[in-house]
């Protein structure tokens, strides 16, 4: 598999780590044992849609420019049909929320 | 038909005319008490413990290609009971001992082969985590033996003692821990159970779980909806995609697992071995092939093929634990879609909706669990209730925080 | 801002010298005899680099603010820009090398310290690293057989430079701005395994391994 | 004819250049040009080995990859080759081979008896003996079954040749110089795309390096050599022989092997053996061409039966008639082919025997020159050592031919192999009778043959269409070239497949040679249910051979689909698997191997220690000084007892440049550190160390370390060892991904400074002897837990900071790298008068297990900063990674394994690390497991051994005697649960 880095260009599986599938970290609010809240991670940290088909997930160009990579891949060819710089989508995110 | 030395000259002398289909190809009934979802080893074995242990017979298993065309046809065929936590090793010992009467319960030749799995190990950090989970082995009733180096390179003469990047210091063997003939195992398992009564059904995907205020009818098939009293899902790799149709997530993730053959060789290889500075495993079949494999590849995925990154890694691990495999040639090397759970460990447990039960989580070691899951689920089919050797099974750990984690590798898949 | 510059150059001073040839490092000729080396390998020594990222948001103001310092700035990702004394590497999103040699570094570093400023974090990190040289014919041939990226020279041309995987080490990989030779950069601690990599894939074309230096 | 088997003229050999080679140990010559299968042929060498199952003699069946017969062992010694093809074994001077499968000899074999036993030995008949009685499986039957199994034997002693790996990039990568190839590729070329062209002959050319065919009126052979010098002259072009292209993996990468001195007695010195090439592609075309399949009849195994286009290829490429009396056996053109290439050269056919029943029309020369039985099939071939007769029946009844040689043609099976390995499914072409490649193929084109064309003008045309398509593809711009004319071909065939209604089916008519499964096999595995075919070929062993059913499969599933009424599309094709053909494991893993395996990552002192004698231990891929034995240590007991002793008493020094380093600086540093750390690393004040602790997401503990502050704005982080990496990756994680909007940045600086950590009494002495004024280092001015940005040694930059992993009063002394070794020197200079010592990694694991210190036994991912009694330093007030999970109830159950200390009750006791804990005097069972021994030393200071042990409900056991139980080494000992902290729990050493 090559991943096109937005950084470094089309490059080796080998030259990265995976994250699995990009889930959001909930949001904690005060009450550390609330159920609802602990239900929320328990689901975020365990819990996956793990589709056969598009998957958005998180990767690590490791041996390359170390940027986190949002990466949007169909699990059943491989075939990658995005890839962005995770820190620009949060940060998109973050400035439209 | 049994299978007898009688039967065997008596078709060779009538030219094989006399042997008959080992299952028989059914068609749907319109309902069974029980449908089993999945014609793997694990989906076949619940189907024969169904009838055997609980004389629930009209069962159907459903299989949408060929049985046994998943994970049971495509691992590289390790049955061992060598855990360290306390919830596995009880229930991968029962499976133990049933591969150990597996030849005359199922009248069929398996193969089973307790020829030893071998972990070598290669410093005092890891001996002493090799140390801890002997001794639980043996706390539980399970062989285990700690083996120095020398005793090591009695029974794997050729692995690299002397120039390697990280010297084996000694390794844990189960002796009673081997091989079996995988394929054998789905025929056998589907042949006793067609003797027992019931439909084995293939070229048939569920396509969709009919559920009505809570409680499981039946299944949506490509051969029209089969009615079900219970039903129960054991499709490994395809766990999360089945488990949507019953509106459930599940913690499990699907990888592909590459496994390599070599050319068919005379012995070189007597035991299981596997490295301990990396992740390579090997063992030589009783047709000459030495069966080998690696790392998982890192990514979810439902290509059932693998990565050259991975296919590369493993060669690299090969010639270092075992030199004398550089100029030996790689005949084929495939995937397999596995099911990895968030830690490490497996799942059986009903669902949420009711006469539901889930089977899944096996990651890359099903294939040893293959009778005990059968037996297991088979259990918790007929009583409702788990059993004993399967109850830290539960999904509900996730949440509770008690997960079996062997390797400490935490919610990563991709790490266990 | 962590600051170690000046070490070098003060080095006649300290108390501790500074190791320039590791246990490694073999000098002479070796692989295939011949005329002429295939290869000719050298370890780098006296280089200064230092770590620059950007703080968040302020890349273009970095930018501006080294334009005005040194007329150019080092916006191109893989490419060395020259400017002021320095090669400006681009290793990753708001994140350059800038590497220099020779004299005359104390001002350079407090020019690059002043267009710095506060718009980045800067971290002297020359010491993390080791260096070798590669000139001769094949030296292509050599780095094909470790690195997976594209080394045809219309595509890696002078002044390219990637961050990739080498025989399961991470190196920078940069062909000089004048073409002429490749430099290699490991984590000082694979120094011998880069080392062995190297010279093992040039034994073939026949290598000269200089003593360690100033390039 | 001349000479045993070599004809006078023909052929691409060079017969100026002899070769002598053996085949089991008789001498033989061939020339430079042959194979080992020409050379032997020629030689009138028939019988090549013995087949897997009834060990019955095997011939030669084709002229390439396909054979699944001529398998022999290459070569001696270390280099010793087993299930090497004789067809692809290019000869060489001294090439020594021998038969395999065979004992006593190749003539004659005992194990041929097997073929008596063959109603016996049917498929399948494993699964239903061997089981009585029970425990005779492993004892009496495996190891017969495993020694009679298994082709070649594997050499066992270091492969003596070297490997390496290559890397390429192209626009097209084409497989395959054949005709269809030739033409790929110089489309391409002319174009200016960058064009990769592999094959895996040793020559260019496919075919037509096979046949006598004829382009724009010149031999075509002459075409190829023009191509081939114009292409070769091409500077965007790669032209890669001895090359087989074995995989295509995601993104158009293509896996290729390199033969680069298998056609030599030994590489030449520096000359790697294989070269394993990575390619990169944007396009590919596969001309990897078609293969023949012979067709299937009673005996049809017997040597001498081959293959038409391998009988014509013997012909026409090494100049080799393979027998005085060949029969053609035909269902194709093809089969007249090579009747009529036979007859020009001198070599008249017994007979065209033709299932068809009308003749074809281009071969009416043929016809009149030879007896054609049309609509006829070889009801049984005979001959012991050899194929010395056939029986043919059709219409007009029975006929015996007597012959050395039959040459049969069943049609062709484009190669498409490398089509499937994204495993899409082929599709049936009724008018080839085959499969070609389905949808599915991963940026992948056939052209020629392997899309099943096969008249060469097509073939041409084929090749050249198909680079046009991918050049438009990657909107590259080209130009059509000008093609050669071909001359008129006739390609048509019938389909003839095994009917398994035939009376003879009884007979052994093999489909699969290789592992001896004939046509009886398959309709027994019909007869038993096996009729899906992949659990066909899981039945029988149908195409699991070396050559993965290249000439098989087809006859077999065309065998099934007249048993299951279905057509052979319906019937499916077994999935080929990537390699295409085997290649050599340590081709694969290339260099690395033995040493370099993996990177070694050394510190900056690694000479120095070298030079001290010092004996490393490798922690991930670090080497650390684990000890620094004096010659008269008995063992490494006495040196780190010595060690500890000596720190303890006066001073040593010790490496930690290993620990993990991460500056972490920008405004947000702290409010950042806060969510990524459980503890509060905004309130360690600047100046200070603090201690550091990450959890994962699931509230198990990730990493312990600790922080120094230099600036309201910086921290470094000083984490583990074995976590380094992790943790560096995490937080890049959380920097980037989770709260990219904090300024912070974080840049690894592990490799930047070299790390001594200065333990023991003396240590501020030592201290003092290195820092530079005004730097002083005192209870006051320098107290535990400062952390200071100094100069030492005249002017170097050091970070100093006031730590104890041991817990005697300690320093870690950071400089950079590149002046360890003079700083330790250094050191060990200024320590000289207070009898400083250096000290390894196992004297550090002694002192943190007396202190108590947990480390990677106990940080192992299981465990959480409770268990671990690490708690009181994490803030219960804030969010941070792990904070909500580690509240779950399982983890803050007092009965989880916790860490305590753990002391035999009589010292020399020794307690081992994976021991069990027991309640003094309870059964060890599953029920009353307390916990485990984490780590165990021997402790100089409290001449005891002592343990660490993570134990059930732990710190409130503390006092209970308890048994450590081993059971795998043999050892029970009565011992009691301590606190953790063994040596000085008040900490009062640490801060004089
Ligand atoms: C390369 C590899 C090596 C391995 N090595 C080992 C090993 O050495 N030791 C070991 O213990 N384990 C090993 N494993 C793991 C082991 O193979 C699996 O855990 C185990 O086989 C899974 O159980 P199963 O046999 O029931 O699964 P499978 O055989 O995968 O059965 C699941 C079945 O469900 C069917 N199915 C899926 N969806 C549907 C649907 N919608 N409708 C109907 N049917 C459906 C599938 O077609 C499949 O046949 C390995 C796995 C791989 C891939
Ligand atoms: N008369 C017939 O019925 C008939 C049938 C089939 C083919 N043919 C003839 O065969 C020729 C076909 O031409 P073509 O170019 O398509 O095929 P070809 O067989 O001439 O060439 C294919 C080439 O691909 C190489 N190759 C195959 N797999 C490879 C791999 N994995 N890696 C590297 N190399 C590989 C082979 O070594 C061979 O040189 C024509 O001359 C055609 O007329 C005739
Ligand atoms: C234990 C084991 C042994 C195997 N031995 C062989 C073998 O000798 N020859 C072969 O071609 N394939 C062998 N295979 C691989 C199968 O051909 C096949 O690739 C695998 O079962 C996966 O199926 P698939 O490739 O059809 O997806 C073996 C597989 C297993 C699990
Ligand atoms: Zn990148």
């Amino acid at each position: 598999m090559l991943i096109n880095c937005p950084f470094c260009g089309l490059r080796d599986l080998g030259e990265f780590s995976v994250n699995g599938e990009a889930v959001a970290r909930p949001v904690a609010h005060d009450d550390f044992d609330d159920a609802d809240l602990r239900a929320s991670f328990v689901d975020a940290v365990y819990f996956r849609d793990n589709p056969a088909g598009l998957h958005r997930e998180y990767w690590f160009h490791a041996a390359g420019c170390q940027s986190w990579l949002l990466v949007e891949r169909d699990t059943r060819t491989h075939d990658i049909s995005k890839v962005e710089l995770a820190r620009s989508q949060e940060h998109d995110k973050e400035m439209t929320s | 038909m049994t299978f007898s030395a009688f039967e065997l000259v008596k078709n060779a002398l009538t030219g094989q005319a006399g042997w008959q289909p080992h299952w028989r190809k059914a068609r749907p009934k319109p309902a069974y008490d029980v449908v089993i979802i999945g014609g793997g080893g694990h989906g076949l074995a619940t189907a024969y413990y169904l009838a055997k242990n609980f004389s629930i017979t009209n069962v159907a298993v459903i299989e949408k290609g060929w049985i046994g065309s998943g994970n049971a046809g495509r691992n590289t065929t390790i049955i061992r009971s060598n855990y360290m936590l306390p919830g596995n090793i009880p229930f991968y010992e029962l499976g133990m001992k049933l591969w150990e009467s597996m030849e005359q319960d199922l009248n069929f030749n398996t193969m089973v082969s307790q020829r030893g799995v071998l972990n070598l190990y290669h410093s005092d950090a890891q001996r002493d985590s090799f140390a801890r989970r002997g001794n639980a082995m043996r706390i539980h009733g399970v062989d285990a033996e700690l083996l120095e180096r020398e005793a090591v390179r009695a029974m794997v003469p050729y692995l690299d003692f002397d120039n390697a990047r990280f010297p084996i210091r000694g390794g844990l063997l189960q002796r009673r821990g081997g091989t079996a003939r995988h394929d054998a195992v789905v025929w056998g398992y589907a042949r006793a159970a067609d003797r027992r009564g019931v439909d084995i059904i293939e070229n048939c995907e569920v396509t969709g779980l009919r559920i009505e205020h809570g409680k499981i009818l039946g299944v949506e098939t490509t051969q029209g909806f089969v009615g079900a009293g219970k039903v129960g899902l054991s499709v490994a790799g395809s766990s999360s995609r089945v488990a949507a149709m019953a509106g459930m997530r599940l913690p499990i993730e699907a990888h592909v697992l590459q496994a390599f053959v070599s050319e068919s060789l005379k012995p070189v290889i007597d035991c299981v071995v596997t490295f301990g500075a990396g992740h390579f495993y090997i063992s030589q079949s009783d047709k000459g092939s030495l069966v080998f494999g690696g790392d998982l590849d890192p990514y979810p995925s439902y290509a059932q093929r693998g990565s050259l990154a991975t296919f590369c890694d493993v060669m690299e691990n090969a010639v270092a634990m075992l030199p004398m495999l550089s100029r030996l040639r790689i005949l084929r090397n495939w995937g397999g879609l596995i099911d990895m759970s968030m830690d490490g460990s497996p799942i059986i447990d009903r669902t949420p909706t009711d006469g539901l039960f889930f089977n899944g989580g096996w990651c890359y070691g099903g294939f040893k669990a293959t009778p005990a899951a059968g037996f297991c689920l088979a259990h918790f089919i007929a009583s409702g209730d788990p059993h004993p050797a399967a109850a830290s099974y539960r999904l509900d750990r996730f949440a509770r925080g008690c997960v079996i984690d062997e390797k400490g590798a935490g919610p990563s898949p991709n790490l266990h | 801002m962590s600051d170690l510059s000046g070490v070098s150059e003060r080095d006649a001073a300290f108390g501790l010298t500074l190791e320039t040839t590791p246990h490694y490092y073999g000098c002479g000729r070796r692989g295939r005899a011949g005329a002429e080396p295939g290869v000719v390998l050298q370890l780098v020594v006296g280089d200064e680099r230092f770590n620059i990222e950007a703080r968040r948001g302020k890349t273009d103001e970095l930018f501006i603010s080294l334009r005005e310092t040194f007329g150019r700035a080092p916006i191109k990702p893989m490419r060395t820009v020259e400017a002021g004394g320095f090669e400006f590497i681009s290793i990753g999103p708001s994140r350059w090398h800038a590497i220099s040699r020779g004299p005359d570094r104390d001002e350079r570093h407090a020019l690059l310290r002043e267009a710095i400023h506060d718009l980045a974090t800067m971290v002297e990190i020359a010491h993390g690293f080791i260096v070798f040289r590669l000139t001769g014919p094949m030296v292509t041939e050599v780095l094909i057989k470790h690195v997976r990226v594209d080394l045809d020279p219309e595509v890696f041309s002078p002044g390219a430079c990637v961050t990739t995987e080498l025989h399961g080490m991470t190196v920078q990989l940069r062909r000089t701005c004048d073409g002429d030779a490749y430099e290699c950069a490991v984590a000082r601690s694979y120094g011998g395994s880069l080392f062995h990599a190297l010279t093992c894939a040039a034994d073939p074309y026949g290598l000269l391994v200089l003593p360690a230096g100033d390039v | 004819m001349t000479g045993g088997f070599r004809l006078p003229e023909s052929g691409l050999i060079d017969r100026s250049r002899r070769i002598s080679f053996t085949f089991d140990g008789k001498p033989y010559r061939g020339y430079a040009g042959d194979t080992l299968a020409s050379a032997l042929l020629a030689n009138g060498v028939r019988i090549f080995g013995r087949s897997f199952k009834y060990h019955r003699p095997r011939g030669v069946l084709g002229s390439g990859h396909e054979e699944p017969n001529a398998l022999v062992e290459l070569r001696v010694n270390a280099r010793r080759e087993p299930n090497i093809k004789a067809t692809t074994v290019e000869l060489y001077e001294g090439l020594e081979a021998r038969s395999q499968n065979r004992w006593p000899s190749l003539g004659f074999d005992a194990m041929a008896l097997n073929g008596l036993l063959k109603p016996i030995f049917a498929a399948g008949f494993y699964y239903k003996t061997f089981m009585w009685p029970a425990p005779f499986w492993e004892k009496v039957y495996e190891p017969m079954i495993r020694r009679a199994a298994g082709l070649g034997a594997a050499g066992v002693s270091e492969d003596p040749d070297s490997y390496e790996r290559a890397h390429a990039h192209c626009d097209v990568l084409v497989i395959g110089g054949g005709p269809a190839g030739l033409t790929a590729a110089l489309t391409v070329a002319r174009s200016g795309a960058k064009v990769v062209l592999c094959d895996e002959d040793a020559r260019l050319g496919g075919r037509l390096l096979h046949e006598s065919q004829i382009l724009d009126g010149k031999p075509a052979r002459q075409w190829v050599d023009e191509v081939v010098g114009e292409l070769a002259a091409m500077s965007n072009v790669q032209i890669l022989t001895r090359t087989s292209v074995a995989a295509v993996f995601d993104g158009g990468v293509y896996a290729a092997l390199e033969h680069v001195a298998d056609h030599l007695v030994k590489p030449a010195p520096f000359m790697p053996r294989q070269r394993f090439w990575r390619i990169a592609a944007r396009k590919a075309i596969l001309a990897s061409g078609a293969i023949e399949r012979p067709l299937v009849f009673p005996g049809n195994d017997r040597p001498g039966i081959m293959l038409a286009s391998a009988v014509r290829g013997y012909l026409y490429r090494f100049g080799v008639a393979v027998g005085r009396a060949i029969a053609i056996y035909t269902a194709t053109d093809d089969g007249w082919t090579t009747a009529r290439e036979l007859i020009k050269a001198g070599i008249k056919p017994v007979a065209v025997i033709d299932r068809r029943t009308k003749a074809p029309d281009l071969f009416a020369d043929v016809a009149d020159a030879v007896p054609v039985v049309l609509g006829g099939r070889i009801i049984a071939a005979k001959g012991a050592k050899g194929v010395n007769s056939i029986t043919v029946e059709n219409a007009s009844g029975r006929h015996e031919y007597a012959v050395d040689a039959v040459a049969s043609s069943g049609g062709f099976n484009p190669s498409i192999q490398l089509a499937s390995h994204f495993r899409g499914r082929p599709a049936w072409n009724d008018e080839i009778q085959s499969f070609v490649a389905g949808d599915s193929i991963g940026g992948l084109t056939t052209a020629g043959a392997a899309t099943g064309i096969y008249a060469l003008g097509d073939v041409l045309q084929s090749g050249s269409a198909t680079a046009l398509a991918a050049l438009a593809a990657l909107e590259h711009p080209a130009k059509a070239i000008a093609l050669p004319i071909a001359e008129p071909e006739a390609t048509g065939l019938t389909a003839a497949w095994w009917q398994p209604g035939n009376r003879d089916t009884g007979a052994k008519a093999f489909v699969d040679y290789q592992h001896d499964v004939t046509a009886s096999d398959v309709v027994l595995a019909h007869r038993e249910g096996y009729r899906s075919v992949e659990h066909l070929k899981r039945y029988t062993t149908l195409g699991m051979a070396t050559d993965q059913g290249r000439t098989s499969n087809l006859d077999a599933l065309a065998i099934m689909a007249q048993l299951t009424g279905r057509s052979i599309s319906e019937t499916g094709v077994t999935l080929s698997r990537p390699p295409v053909a085997p290649i050599a494991i340590g081709a694969v893993a290339g260099d690395h191997k033995r040493e370099a395996f993996r990177p070694v990552r050394e510190t900056p002192i690694h000479g120095y220690a070298l030079e001290r004698g010092a004996i490393f231990v490798d922690v991930g891929q670090w080497k650390r000084p684990q000890y620094y034995p004096f010659p008269d240590d008995a063992d490494l007991l006495a040196t780190a007892n010595r060690e500890v002793n000596q720190v303890r008493s006066q001073v040593g020094v010790t490496d930690v440049s290993t620990l993990g380093k991460i500056e972490v600086e920008g405004p947000d540093a702290a409010a950042f550190l806060d969510r990524v750390c459980a503890m509060r690393p905004s309130a360690i004040k600047i100046g200070r160390c603090g201690y550091l602790i990450m959890l994962r997401e699931d509230g198990i503990l990730l990493d312990d370390g600790m922080f120094a502050r230099f600036a309201e704005d910086r921290y470094v982080a000083y984490v583990s060892t074995a976590h380094a990496a992790s943790t560096y990756r995490h937080m890049q994680y959380c920097r980037q991904v989770l709260w990219p909007h904090f300024d912070v940045n974080l840049t690894a600086i592990t490799d930047v400074w070299v790390q001594l950590a200065i333990a023991g009494p003396k240590s501020p002495a030592v201290l003092q002897a290195l820092v530079d004024p005004p730097v002083e280092i005192t209870r006051a001015a320098f107290p535990p837990m400062k952390a200071a940005e100094i100069t030492v040694c005249n002017g170097v930059p050091a970070r100093l900071c006031g730590l104890s992993f041991s817990g005697e009063r300690s320093f870690e002394l950071g400089v950079p790298a590149g002046y360890g070794k003079a700083l330790i020197r250094r050191v060990m200079e200024v320590g000289a008068p207070y009898g400083i010592v250096t000290y390894g990694s196992e004297a550090m694991g002694v002192m943190r297990i007396e202190k108590g210190h947990p480390a990677g036994g106990e940080v192992n991912g299981q465990t959480t900063a409770y268990d671990l009694g690490m708690e009181r330093a994490t803030a219960k007030d804030k969010d941070h990674i792990g904070q909500i999970l580690s509240r779950r109830p399982a983890l803050i159950d007092p009965a989880r394994p916790r860490l305590v200390g753990i002391k035999p009750l009589a010292p020399t006791d020794r307690i081992r690390g994976g021991a069990h804990i027991f309640p003094k005097s309870a059964i060890p069972s599953p029920e009353t497991d307390l916990g485990w021994i984490s780590s165990s030393c021997y402790s100089p200071t409290l001449s005891s051994w002592i343990g660490l042990a993570l134990v059930s409900g732990g710190p409130d056991r503390i006092g209970e005697k308890v048994s450590v139980y081993d059971p795998l080494r043999n050892s029970e000992v009565a011992a009691e649960i301590v606190p953790s902290c063994f040596v000085d729990p008040k900490g009062e050493r640490s801060r004089v």
